[in-house]
């Protein structure tokens, strides 16, 4: 009887996900286990519990889940552990529950995005004028590590001394509100050279307010987003490169890892490592962590159309 | 103008209506006339608004038919008697109070295509000249809500005038009207007659009948029991033939003592509605309030309970003055009221009738804020077995019950409040004359337990056969106080009849 | 058998019967749905909808309706979860006070606007429904209450139990549905409810104090939404300013009218409301099990809803048709 | 100047005031916000609003409420949305057909429970409201439209404009509301409409529909949100199965009632909406600039409607207090 694996993303009707469960779906079919992709509605905390819980009375063998919340899911997590099943945090991790999970698998080392981002705003502004941040809501994690990590490069990299932070707002991963807070943005500080969007809905608002106001050339936009989402605005030249990692390779390699800890190939201890086809030799962590790729991805003009998710 | 000559331009043959059972018209055949003024006379509930309604497409009969011209007609709604000439101004105007006047006139009367046009300048010259007419200052294009009842009144005239019809159905027209205002209406009706149309004017006012019409049917519950030449009858015909029924013999129970003075009303006085009303009525007294609808007995009732105060006078109550400012107030002085309108004001509908029952007693049968299930139940069961109320169980929502045995209910709460002093809105009203009997006895009974009752009823068999007084009410004046003996129909009825000076109520009716 | 008990029965009963079917169709797929593990899962889903039914319960069978219990959730929640963290020195179960006390005050508010300023129900507390929320973000500087900060003893009372395996806050709720059985059927206030609800009207000729009443519900709406709102704490072990409570006004909403309340007053069982959030309860738990995505959940609660509203229709339909005089004056 | 001019006179123009008052305090701390540049910025807000609420303000007008709107608009935009994706071939107009025609028929099955059921609209659009997402979900199978499949010509409506540097899509919305006040104002089931909401008993007997105009404001309250829809790809460039719409009848029915409109039917007025929604638009574009974080907008929103409404109220009760008798027969 074939494996059954479950991954359970944010929510639903979230492209970024769908293009994670692509991968999981391409796995199983090429590795022979059986599938199903689950999300609740909303991204709201609370709600993956029921599906996870269905889950363990289901009997599925692995669960992959990308969990709403670090710590709303540690009941439930225990009796999915004590059920025997495998289970694995995938693009994001349930920090400081680390013991409720087997192993997580993250797309690159987060701690790389601020840097990365800054170095890209930078050497699109000649490295100097006034940036501000347009992020998701207050207390995205990811996005407030980012973020912190941003400040700190700023701060302490004196290659970003002439780069200006001068505000951070929150759009809350809404089109309407991320769009009006990137015009405040304009109107509030005239001499802005460059605003950075860590996430894939803010850096679509704030992209389409440029082009919609036809001053790319004056003010930049980049950050993290969607090649589905973002190609008109490269291939505009209202963006001209922005970043992320393939979300793809996440699931690609959750059923990897899970299906050689399953049938004994794989050992998941720190320090560990394992051969998984597209993605060569990958390395267990610290905290049994894991990442798909070691830099970010670079999107722009010259590579956009590569990408089909 | 009289029959004969001219052939009918509606005629009803054989017209019947039942109300969920109750037969409210029986078989009534009537002839209207091209160029007359048709009267319909009949005590309150004979079946006169309900005949107008069928005539103008707002009820459907339950038998007979209407023809037109010598043409059978299905009037099935208001538009299509509006399309046959036929419009009906309503007893209750109606009224869309946040459309303007202008459009309250031409609503309903417009034919075409939904995104058809509304002309409103047209429309508001019209409604100037239809205003003009009436010779009332009413600013057209004001909203409809906030004018007085009278104004409402005025609009549903010029509605008629306006909407050219053949046959115009004025259904007590005149009630909130002033003697001005009822002048330039008749001048406008003659007018209209001469003109060749018909009309049908429903008043329950004599003179105003003679004044204005030239033939006039009676109604008598649910039967028209006369048609003829006004001038062929006298006013004691006509209130013969209204009130003729073979009043049912009602034993006259004269057990207690009547006692001192439990409740004693003073000049009370609210602007508009009633007007320097006094009377007083002892322990064990059943004193009856008699009058025409409309001539404020409810207005002053509702000033006594604290439904609506009264502007000025005193209230007394077991000799001590009382200050009334709410239902609560009278309903600590051990005062009960039952309203007229049961449906709106009386019961809860989708509660169990036990419910209903106990309502007025909350301290008894919660004494600490706790219902006792038990005791609310029994004392549920005894009423019902006391005053024969037919149910299937006290679990029953009330409106499930019959009008009669819904009013018996609510009797039924008012008596476990035990009070001291009730006061009764038309209690048999829609009740069928069995029950009535029984009516008569448990109210006769509270009296010679001692209770001090104020009875309003439109019935005068009823206020003669229960009452050992009667207080008659014309136009928010009380114009009579007749003692058992003196009180006879005639009397009564003479005292009912507005005599034209009494409160102006129009306009200040709705201030 | 009465007339009364009859519909009575037979609305509760369709309620029930729609129960039984649904789960035996469901364990007839998947035979798990009918262990007891399931019905656990089942009953762990429905205390905080169970809750906010009962006052919300109170709050239609008055005529009015409450759309801000979710914010009042939030808020509450919120005040409790600062508290913890702030205050960790204070006793947890003062937690309790705090987020009922709180919520009675709000529902107060709501009450006072609805009542002085005669204002509908509806729009007023969807005007707080957006004041509360802000407040709430405003209270926490938009931050999250974390797992650590809350209370141990407080979080286990959703996984230890007094008795037989069952947590504690499946007794808490199913305790506020007897209270609240016992409130609207044998106390005076309780009645009172359902007579303003079922003839305004006539409720102040009958001595009822209209504003008492509709200041009562709605505390008691809020309150309860207080509650809801520290066991949320428990049950889920955080406080977030945006997610806590949102958009539970529609399920609390959706279970109390397949429960047979009617939106016009005056109309509704508590056992019929129970029933309501069970039936819920058993289509959320179902849908995953089935391996349905949680997404066509929104168009089968919807179906649901019009289902059993239609029902209730007809029912009510045949019923009326006995006792309804023409409307037309 | 009659009564009735007087007091529209006086509820739109403190609306009007509200908007003057607002942006000069504004203005005043933030000299850009009194710049033609924000006013772009607030059209640029409101298009989408603007529409939901003249349908909304139709429903309204009826007694009755559309809390479906938001439902209505993600789905009809989800099946834009597909047809562009999966019929490139298609000339992309016609998702205004589509959109609009499904939003129609979406509306009519809400007018047709509301009248056949005789179901309260509030119930029935919340069941709808959930079923009409559920089928969104199901039809998209949960995935996005990407920006890559929405039509340029039609996003570039968003943007570009045929006069004054407007973009189209502003004068969409000023053009439907203008549509609007002739349908209200001038045609004969407009007016039907107000007569149906302020006296819905007597309404039969001056020969209304009661059905027809019921059935006619949900389908243009559908219609709207169709066209709200097709405006949503427009503006934002793509369709989300859960975001799209989601909250927007909240949004609709405060700018509504702000504007004036009662929720008892009869009473509103299109000025007055479309002032409602300006000064929504207003409120949302300051906050930011202000540098108020978007959390607190929430509050401040919620304090905006329960403000217009008091104010509302106190007028309104002055106004009630000449004709009011004893509501007790
Ligand atoms: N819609 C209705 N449903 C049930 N009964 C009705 C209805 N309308 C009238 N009735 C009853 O029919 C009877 C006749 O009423 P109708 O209104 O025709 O009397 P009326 O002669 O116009 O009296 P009034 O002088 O008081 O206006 C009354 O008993 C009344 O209660
Ligand atoms: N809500 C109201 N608003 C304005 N006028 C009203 C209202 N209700 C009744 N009226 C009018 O007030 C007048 C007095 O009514 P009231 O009910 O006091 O008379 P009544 O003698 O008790 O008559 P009835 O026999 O119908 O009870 C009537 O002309 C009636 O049309
Ligand atoms: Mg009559
Ligand atoms: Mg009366």
């Amino acid at each position: 009887e074939p494996l059954k694996i479950v991954y359970i993303g944010k929510n639903t009707g979230n492209p970024y996900f769908d293009s994670i469960t692509a991968g999981f779906e391409d796995a199983c079919k090429s590795l022979g286990c059986e599938f199903q992709f689950l999300a609740p509605a909303t991204a709201e905390a609370t709600s993956q519990i029921p599906i996870i819980e269905a889950q363990i009375q289901r009997g599925v063998d692995v669960i992959g889940i990308s969990p709403n919340s670090a710590d709303a899911l540690n009941q439930v997590l225990d009796a999915a552990k004590a059920a025997g099943i495998l289970v694995l945090t995938v693009n994001g991790d349930v920090v400081g529950n680390e013991s409720r999970r087997a192993a997580t698998i993250l797309p690159v080392d987060f701690t790389k995005t601020g840097p990365n981002q800054v170095e890209l705003m930078g050497s699109m502004i000649g490295y100097s004028g006034e940036i501000a941040i347009l992020s998701a809501t207050t207390e995205a994690p990811d996005q407030n590590v980012w973020i912190a990590a941003m400040a700190d490069t700023l701060k302490n990299d004196a290659k970003y001394k002439d780069m200006k932070l001068v505000a951070t707002v929150y759009g809350d991963d809404q089109p309407e509100k991320s769009t009006t807070e990137m015009e405040a943005l304009l109107a509030n500080y005239p001499d802005l050279k460059g605003v950075i969007a860590p996430t894939t809905v803010g850096i679509a608002a704030a992209a389409q307010v440029v082009q919609s106001r036809g001053i790319a050339d004056k003010v930049k936009v980049t950050g993290l987003g969607l090649p589905s989402e973002m190609r008109d605005f490269i291939k505009d030249g209202t963006v001209e490169a922005f970043q992320l990692w393939s979300p793809y390779n996440e699931g690609w390699l959750a059923v990897h890892f899970a299906l050689g800890v399953l049938d004994g190939s794989v050992k998941n201890e720190v320090g560990g490592t394992f051969e998984v086809p597209n993605l060569g030799t990958i390395t267990i962590n610290e905290n049994n962590s894991m990442n798909t790729q070691a830099e970010l991805t670079k999107f722009d003009k010259t590579n956009i159309d590569d990408f089909s998710f | 103008m009289t029959a004969g000559t001219t052939s009918p331009v509606l005629s009803a043959r054989g017209i019947g209506k039942q109300f969920a059972g109750v037969e409210v018209l029986r078989d009534v055949d009537l002839d209207l006339m091209p160029g007359e003024i048709h009267a319909l006379l009949g005590e309150n509930g004979a079946g006169k608004s309900t005949f107008a309604k069928i005539v103008a497409g707002v009820h459907r009969p339950s038998r007979g038919v209407l023809t037109l011209n010598g043409q059978v007609v299905d009037v099935a709604n208001p538009i299509i008697a509006q399309r046959l000439g036929i419009t009906l101004i309503h007893q209750e105007p109606i009224s869309f109070p946040d459309l303007s006047v202008a459009e309250n006139l031409i609503l309903g009367r417009q034919d075409g295509a939904a995104l058809g046009a509304v002309p409103w300048r047209q429309m508001t010259r019209d409604a100037q000249g239809l205003m003009a007419l009436l010779g009332v200052a009413i600013d057209v294009g004001r909203p409809m809500r906030g004018l007085s009842i009278a104004d409402q009144q005025m609009v549903e005239i010029a509605r008629a005038l306006a909407s050219d019809s053949r046959v115009i159905i004025m259904d007590e027209p005149t009630a909130p009207l002033t003697p001005k205002e009822v002048a330039t209406l008749f001048t406008i009706a003659r007018r209209l007659r001469d003109e060749g149309r018909t009309i049908v004017f429903i008043s329950h006012r004599l003179e105003e009948v003679r004044a204005l019409c030239d033939r006039v049917t009676i109604f008598r519950d649910g039967n028209r029991v006369a048609t003829e030449g006004i001038a062929d009858l006298t006013d004691a015909d006509i209130i013969r033939l209204m009130i003729g029924r073979p009043v049912k013999e009602y034993m006259h129970k004269r057990g207690t003592e009547i006692g001192e003075v439990a409740l004693r009303v003073s000049n009370l006085t609210r602007a508009g509605l009633f007007h320097d009303i006094s009377f007083e009525v002892r322990k064990g007294e059943i004193v009856g309030l008699g009058g025409l609808v409309g001539a404020g007995r409810t207005d002053v009732a509702q000033a006594i309970f604290g439904i609506a105060p009264a502007d000025s006078g005193t209230i007394e109550v077991h000799g001590k003055r009382a200050q009334i400012a709410s239902p609560v107030d009278a309903i600590g002085l051990g005062i009960a009221f039952v309203p007229e309108d049961r449906a709106v004001a009386g019961i809860f509908r989708s509660l169990p009738t036990d419910q209903n029952i106990t309502a007025a007693v909350p301290r008894k049968i919660a004494p600490f804020g706790m219902i006792k299930a038990g005791l609310e139940r029994a004392m549920a069961l005894d009423a019902v077995s006391r005053l024969r109320i037919r149910l299937a169980s006290v679990r029953q929502p009330i409106g499930e019950l019959s009008g009669g045995n819904q009013q018996k209910a609510i009797l039924a709460r008012w008596l476990l409040a035990d009070p001291s002093i009730l006061v009764l809105d038309e209690p048999t009203r829609g009740i069928d004359i069995g029950v009535k009997a029984e009516f008569y006895d448990m109210i006769g009974d509270l009296a010679a337990n001692g209770r001090a009752i104020l009875l309003i009823s439109s019935e005068l068999p009823e206020l003669l056969a229960l009452c050992d007084r009667v207080l008659v009410m014309a136009e928010g004046r009380l114009t009579a106080n007749l003692a058992r003996g003196v009180a006879s129909q005639e009397t009564i009825m003479q005292a009912a009849v507005p005599k034209g000076d009494g409160l102006a109520r129009s306009g200040k009716a709705a201030a | 058998m009465t007339g009364w008990r009859h519909i009575l029965l037979r609305r509760e009963a369709g309620i029930a019967v729609m129960i039984v079917l649904f789960c035996l169709s469901v364990g007839a797929v998947k035979p798990q749905f009918l262990t007891l593990d399931s019905l656990r899962i089942i009953l762990l889903l429905v205390p905080l909808i169970m809750i906010g039914a009962m006052g919300q319960m109170l709050v239609l069978l008055a005529r009015h309706v409450d759309l801000s219990i979710g914010s009042m959730l939030g808020l509450t929640a919120m005040a409790s979860g600062m508290m913890f963290r702030y205050m960790p020195e204070v006793w947890w179960p003062v937690g309790f006070l705090v987020s009922v006390g709180l919520g009675a005050v709000l529902g107060l508010f709501n009450g006072a606007l609805v009542t002085v300023f005669r204002l509908p129900a509806i729009i007023v507390t969807l005007g707080t429904l957006n004041l509360y929320r802000g407040l709430t973000f405003i209270m926490s500087d938009a931050k999250q209450i974390d797992r650590q900060y809350v209370p141990s003893a407080l979080k286990s009372m959703s996984v230890t139990s007094p008795i037989f395996g069952i947590p504690w806050i499946i007794f808490i709720s199913f305790g506020v549905a007897i209270l609240t059985y016992w409130f609207v059927m044998h106390t005076r206030i309780g009645r009172q409810i359902y007579a303003l609800g079922s003839n305004p009207v006539a409720a102040p000729l009958r001595g009822i104090s209209v504003t008492k009443v509709t200041l009562v519900v709605f505390a008691i709406s809020g309150a309860l939404s207080g509650l809801a709102g520290i066991l949320y704490a428990s049950r889920w072990g955080f406080v977030n300013p945006s997610n806590t409570g949102s958009g539970f006004e529609l399920q609390v909403i959706a279970a109390v009218v397949i429960g047979g309340v009617s939106i016009n007053g005056g109309v509704g069982t508590v056992a019929g409301t129970v029933l309501g959030v069970v039936l819920l309860g058993c289509v959320s738990a179902a849908l995953p099990l089935l391996g349905i995505p949680g997404t066509t959940q929104s168009a089968i609660y919807g179906a649901v809803i019009l289902l059993a509203l239609m029902i209730d229709r007809l029912v009510r339909m045949q019923g009326m048709a006995r006792s309804t005089r023409a409307a037309v004056p």
